[in-house]
């Protein structure tokens, strides 16, 4: 029974990480746009194949390349997707900016439709095997497994975040950042650089969301063009859940939604005496999801909105 | 000289043109099509199912502008709707206008039900709550075998017919959506006429000032979710009619998102923009068959670029069927 | 028939924006509310409206409590009120803009004018003469079929304040009417309010443009740190030294005041130009 | 009129002239979307024998054209590559749908317009349902499911069964069949969980499992979720014996969830190994050459059909469509999977059914039916 506590518990850990690392993008992005960047989900499949490509192309065999190439490699690829991001903001989404809420988000979608089906064409539409970056040994904790590659996605994701977090709040391009997600006409008075502050975002929120693929493929040891369409949802929800626009609500979002899902999968068949099972484990996190926003109608650390920002100027 | 002749004459004559070309197109079209094969016919079809889909929705999201990604659960209970009261499933044969009828009820129904907890929440978060609610009612479908029939779906659905006369061929089909689909349109377009059309114009617009000038905002979204809903569910039903199959796979969040997409690309809130943006991601993908994936990628580029040159929509709002109406006929 | 306050605080966490406010306000006169930033002027007129909550104290508007009805109730109570930041809406039409005020009287009739095209042409009709009427009343007849957003500036002012009579309120707030407005606009607007004065309806309009407050107001409330500090006639305002000391810490001339309202009024200006 | 048509949808009807000596089939299946691999590597098999059939000058001189169609494993876009193909006069035979669920949408189009076609869906209700223009070259979930259960039983010896299943038509069919021959084998069910088709993470449901200490492990699921399940099986440190459906069997199943994490899973299948004949060695060497990477899982099946349109063009006495469907029900042809013949309402009369056991980076039969 422990065994089983210990296991579940690492295993919502490691998923609830990979959704963090991309549920920060979908934050941040909103935050700054007050956007929803369905094409987000591809920055982490993009991740998972420019390490592939990375891998395969240039190192050539993954068996040779030590720890530091491997570092090397992913380092490589995240930041190679974070310039990607960069460039679609430029080109889908900054036209749109003084636009309807709307068609930046549509445009999303068609860069989201053009991305999945372009790796389609250019890689095949099968999954692909992905090598572990991590060796793969196992521990026994009290009978509970708990794998190497489960502890290494949790430190890299609890280093990308704490970078993330000491970016946003320590670095003079995070106060910029931040007085940018206040309010981007007062920034703009302030003679703040508001491109500059987008492209950041556009940087690191993909940046995150690659990282996550990379995690994400060799946890799994698979990619396939369509992987971030799943997990985009689920980080967009966890997004959601936390309170869209703040940093922290993401990352407790993923996690509490990880732990939802896990115990969902754990408990639903017992708790409801079998006549619930596993699969309706979706509709436990969506209904949770709706019950939070009903109580707290800007999710859990989402800023409540207040009588005098009560400003229901047309939003889409 | 007839006062056509004078060149202040000139310019509505061209601004006339389009519009009568465009309608020209669109009479030729539906004329046409009983003459095709049966496959346009069946592209046809879809296409004004997509259309009346797309009506339904605009409600909602062009006229009170609130963003419901979940609309797909109102066209799957619309579906299910039928296939359980016209189906071998529960051996109910019920006449089709009657499961049309009961269908919008319920649709109604569920729009309601739906409406009443979510519609508190604003923008963004009433996007993901109604994407939750029409996730929750796909795995429902999915899941709830003993009604269902789970993820086999319900086949054998019966044929539709209306007093006597069957419809289940592709052009008998035709014909039937066509008057639906016509009678949905003319009776939204003047319901967006009227004063509770105002109402979610201004809703859509400044909800506290609406409410400021004394509209019960939460009355009147519910209006729309009903209205939408029950719309979404009698394109549900022709759809189970037509198919005679349905199975929790027609009922995926990507369908909810190519409705939004056909409305916001051929112009939110107006219904002639439905027409041209169901044109475009429906009928498009089906003239670029041949070319498999590219035309995917075709489409998804496409969107982009429309998107930017024309945030609002190729049909702008202000162009609606009474402007058409006016162009073709000189009023 | 008068609109009495009775005690109103209005509090968020600790902070208290106005305490314990008293007044009453009567039909056929144009109460004025004045006083500097901050004093809670906005505030009152937003917990009479129901666009903020009342945390104690009463509300009564002919022996009726106002303040736990919805925004919604409020209005078809008839109180009707213009705003600060102008919220027209943008993308109907000007005279859209005052039909969509018969909602609550003509919503019941709603399938009738979708299924029954007699009817509904008839309902239109109506309604646009009367629509029309007020636009006249306005000047803004010439503007009927513009989108309300695409006005100019002073045009949208006017606009509001024409939305806002269409329902004929008991009650009419204005909430500082004139910012942003050019002198001629201000001319025009304290004309057109001052024909609207009307036996059988209270009217209330906070503003800081002093001159168009001492010309129409019949009564004024001055407000200080969430506390009603005085109330008279144009002529006791001006000549109560607590009055001037609050405006101006030290400073005893009211020309000062009238300083401070037009620096005021020309920051609104600059904002109003980047809205338009 | 028509050509106004054509121009209104822009559609061009392949201008396949209908010569005697040229058929055209209608090969349909998912070509894009998450399930495309699975439908152009099938078609891949199928057209890897058509070309061969026809650069030796089509079978007694009619050469085969195909009209090949994205129906996007979706219904609705199903029923429009039916309808296209029941227009196309030249069509006379259709490879249709990889879905049972899109199956179920198409047939009763197919039946009105007399289409034959070889349906892959191989959900039992298929061929019950009366219709008399389709045959099913492959074995049902029937069959599929009864070997291993027998195995499991007998040689495994294994009394406690947990069912997994990914609740779409294939998985929840397949996986109920193999539970009911396990219980009335003799053995125990302990729980039937069901997973998304789209999850991926399967810790959960495995630490539940793990709880509950089965034997042996049925996953009513498909690529790569089979390979995702047995590799978080081991990490998590299953032991029970875990066996998979046919689409387990494809290298891709060892490669992706790592060679160590499989050793002993067992996989049912319709078709003999790779290596098991020479035909179907030749024809994976083949297909690696002209496509670049390994078959698919459903590539043989392709191929088998092909080999079965082969026997079919052989022995029509026309090539109207009544004529195809009737030399299609009448078909009894040796093909790389075994000599295959249709029963009355179209299944296989006898369906091969092989058993593999993972050794190594191979599968090695260890029981057939």
């Amino acid at each position: 029974m422990l065994g089983t506590i210990i296991q579940q518990t690492v295993n919502a850990l490691t998923i609830g990480s990979i959704y963090a690392l991309i549920a920060l993008g979908y934050t941040m992005v909103y935050g700054v746009l007050r956007m929803i960047n369905f094409a987000h989900g591809e920055m982490f499949m993009l991740g998972a194949y420019a390490a592939f490509l990375a891998l395969t192309l240039v190192v050539g065999d993954i068996g040779a390349v030590g720890a530091i190439g491997l570092t090397l490699v992913f380092f490589g690829a995240i930041v190679a997707v974070g310039f990607v991001g960069v460039g679609i903001e430029r080109l889908a989404y900054k036209p749109l900016r003084n636009s309807t809420r709307l068609a930046p988000m549509l445009s999303s979608l068609g860069v989201s439709l053009s991305l999945v089906t372009g790796v389609q064409i250019l890689a095949g539409p099968q999954p692909v095997g992905f090598p572990s970056f991590f060796p793969t040994t196992r521990f026994d904790v009290f009978g509970g497994t708990v794998t190497l590659v489960q502890i290494g996605i949790l430190i890299a994701a609890f280093i990308l975040m704490f970078g993330l977090y000491m970016l946003v709040n320590r670095s003079r391009m995070g106060i910029i950042v931040r007085a940018v997600s206040e309010s981007r006409p007062t920034a703009q008075l302030l003679g703040i650089n508001v491109n500059m502050a987008i492209s950041m975002v556009f940087f690191s929120g993909p940046l995150l969301g690659a990282a996550g693929g990379i995690l994400y493929a060799s946890y799994y040891g698979i990619m396939s063009p369509t992987m971030g369409a799943v997990i985009g949802l689920k980080a967009f929800t966890a997004a959601i859940l936390g309170g869209i626009g703040s940093i922290p609500g993401a990352m407790l979002g993923a996690y509490i939604l990880a732990f939802v899902e896990v115990g969902g999968t754990a408990l639903l068949p017992v708790v409801s005496g079998g006549v619930l099972g596993t699969e309706y484990r979706d509709v436990l996190s969506f209904a949770i999801l709706i019950l939070v926003l009903l109580m707290r109608p800007a999710g859990i650390l989402g800023e409540p909105v207040s009588e005098e920002s009560m400003v229901y100027k047309r939003e889409f | 000289m007839s006062a056509a002749d004078t060149p202040a004459a000139a310019a509505p004559r061209t601004r006339r043109i389009i519009p009568f070309l465009v309608f020209a197109l669109a009479i030729a079209l539906l004329v046409a099509t009983p003459f095709l094969p049966n496959y346009h016919i069946r592209v046809i079809n879809g296409l004004l199912i997509y259309i009346l889909l797309g009506i339904g929705l605009n409600i909602v999201i062009g006229y009170a502008g609130l963003l419901d990604l979940g609309f797909v659960a109102f066209y799957a209970v619309g579906a299910y709707t039928y296939a359980l009261l016209a189906s071998p499933q529960f051996d109910l044969h019920l006449p089709f206008l009657l499961i049309l009828l009961i269908a919008a009820f319920l649709g109604m129904l569920t729009g309601i039900l739906l409406g009443i907890p979510v519609l508190k929440l604003r923008g963004d978060y009433l996007a993901i709550v109604t994407l939750g609610f029409g996730e929750i009612i796909r795995i429902m479908m999915n899941n709830v075998d003993w009604l269902t029939g789970g993820p086999q779906g319900i086949a054998r659905l019966d044929k539709a017919s209306v007093f006597g006369i069957e419809f289940a061929r592709p052009v008998e089909i035709y014909f039937l959506l066509l008057v639906i689909v016509f009678t949905v349109a003319v009776l939204v377009w003047r319901m967006e006429q009227s004063i509770l059309g105002k109402a979610w114009a201004a809703i859509r617009e400044d909800q506290d000032a609406a409410r400021g000038i004394g509209i019960n905002t939460t009355n009147a979204k519910l209006a729309a979710f009903a209205t939408s809903a029950s719309i979404g569910s009698i394109a549900g039903v022709i759809f189970a009619a037509s198919q005679r199959f349905v199975s929790p796979e027609s009922f995926t969040l990507q369908e909810s998102v190519l409705i939004v997409l056909m409305i916001v690309i051929g112009g939110i809130g107006n219904i002639l923009g439905i027409v041209a943006g169901a044109a475009i991601l429906i009928l498009l993908p089906e003239v670029l068959r041949e070319f498999a994936e590219w035309r995917i990628l075709f489409l998804g580029l496409l969107m982009i670029v429309l998107i930017i040159i024309r945030p609002a929509g190729i049909v702008p709002r202000s162009f609606g069927p009474d402007k058409l109406i006016r162009g073709l006929f000189g009023k | 028939m008068t609109l009495i306050f009775q005690n109103i605080r209005k509090q968020y966490g600790s902070n208290v924006a106005i305490d314990d406010v008293s007044t009453e306000f009567v039909p056929g006169l144009i109460h004025g509310i004045i006083g500097p930033n901050g004093a809670g002027k906005s505030t009152l007129i937003n917990m009479t409206a129901g666009s903020y909550t009342v945390s104690s104290g009463a509300i009564v508007l002919d022996g009726r409590q106002m303040q736990s009805l919805k925004k919604y109730e409020i209005a078809n109570s008839g109180i009707a009120r213009t705003y600060q930041n102008i919220r027209l809406f943008d993308q109907m039409t000007a005279l859209e803009n005052l039909e969509v005020c018969y909602y609550p009287t003509e919503v019941g009739a709603t399938w009738r004018e979708v299924l029954w095209p007699p009817f509904s042409r008839s309902q239109r009709e109506r309604r646009r003469e009367a629509c029309m009427e007020i636009l006249r009343f306005f000047n803004l007849q010439g503007y009927a079929t513009a989108e309300a957003g695409s006005l100019p500036y002073g045009r949208q002012r006017m606009l509001e304040i024409a939305r806002a009579l269409v329902m004929n309120p008991r009650v009419l707030l204005l909430d500082e009417p004139a910012a942003g407005l050019n002198h001629h606009e201000t001319a025009e607007l304290t004309a057109k309010l001052a024909e609207l004065r009307s036996p059988a309806r209270i009217m209330i309009i906070v503003e800081h443009d002093m001159d168009l407050v001492m010309t129409l107001c019949d009564r004024i409330v001055v407000m200080h740190h969430g506390k009603l500090l005085f109330q008279g006639t144009p002529a006791e305002v001006q000549a109560n030294p607590d009055v001037q000391l609050a405006y101006l810490g030290t400073a005893n001339d009211i020309d000062e005041i009238r300083a401070a309202a037009q620096d005021r009024r020309a920051k609104l200006g600059i904002r109003a130009r980047q809205r338009s | 009129m028509k050509f106004a048509a054509s121009l209104c949808l822009g559609v061009s009807l392949l201008a396949t002239q209908a010569l005697a000596d040229e058929v055209t089939i209608g090969l349909a299946g998912p070509l894009s979307g998450p399930q495309a691999y699975f439908g152009t590597t099938w078609h891949n098999g199928f057209k890897l024998y058509v070309d061969q059939l026809n650069a030796a000058g089509g079978v007694n001189g009619t050469t085969i054209a195909i009209d090949q169609q994205d129906d996007k494993a979706d219904p609705r876009e199903g029923t429009l590559v039916a309808q296209k193909y029941c227009d196309n006069d030249d069509v006379v035979l259709g490879l249709v749908n990889f879905n049972s669920g899109v199956a179920q949408s198409t047939l009763p189009i197919y039946e009105d317009c007399s289409l034959p076609t070889m349906t892959f869906g191989s959900n039992p209700a298929l061929t019950q349902q009366g219709y008399k223009f389709m045959v099913r070259p492959v074995a049902n979930d029937l069959a599929g499911a009864l070997l291993p259960a027998e195995y499991a039983l007998g040689e495994l010896g294994a009394k406690k069964a947990i069912v997994v299943n990914d609740k779409q038509v294939f998985g929840q069919g397949i996986s109920e069949i193999f539970a009911k021959n396990f219980t009335s084998g003799g053995g125990e069910l302990l729980d039937t969980l069901a997973i998304a088709p789209t999850d991926v993470d399967f810790t959960a449901v495995l630490a539940q499992i793990k709880s509950k200490n089965p034997d042996v492990i049925y996953v009513g699921a498909v690529m790569p979720q089979l390979s995702l399940f047995a590799k978080q099986m081991h990490e998590q440190g299953v032991t029970a014996t875990l066996l998979v459906p046919d689409g387990g069997y494809t290298p891709d199943f060892i490669s992706q969830a790592g060679e160590a994490n499989v050793q002993g899973t067992i996989v049912a299948i319709q078709v003999p190994p790779m290596n098991a004949s020479p035909d179907i060695a030749a024809f994976g060497k083949l297909y690696k050459e002209k496509y670049g990477e390994e078959a698919g899982p459903y590539s043989i099946y392709g191929y088998v059909q092909a080999q079965i349109l082969e026997e079919v063009l052989k022995t029509t006495k026309g090539f109207s469509r009544e004529e195809m469907n009737d030399a299609l029900h009448a078909v009894k042809v040796k093909t790389a999977v075994g000599e295959l013949e249709f029963d009355e309402v179209g299944e296989l009369k006898v369906a091969p059914s092989y058993l593999y056991k993972v050794e190594g980076k191979d599968f090695m039969m260890i029981g057939s039916k």
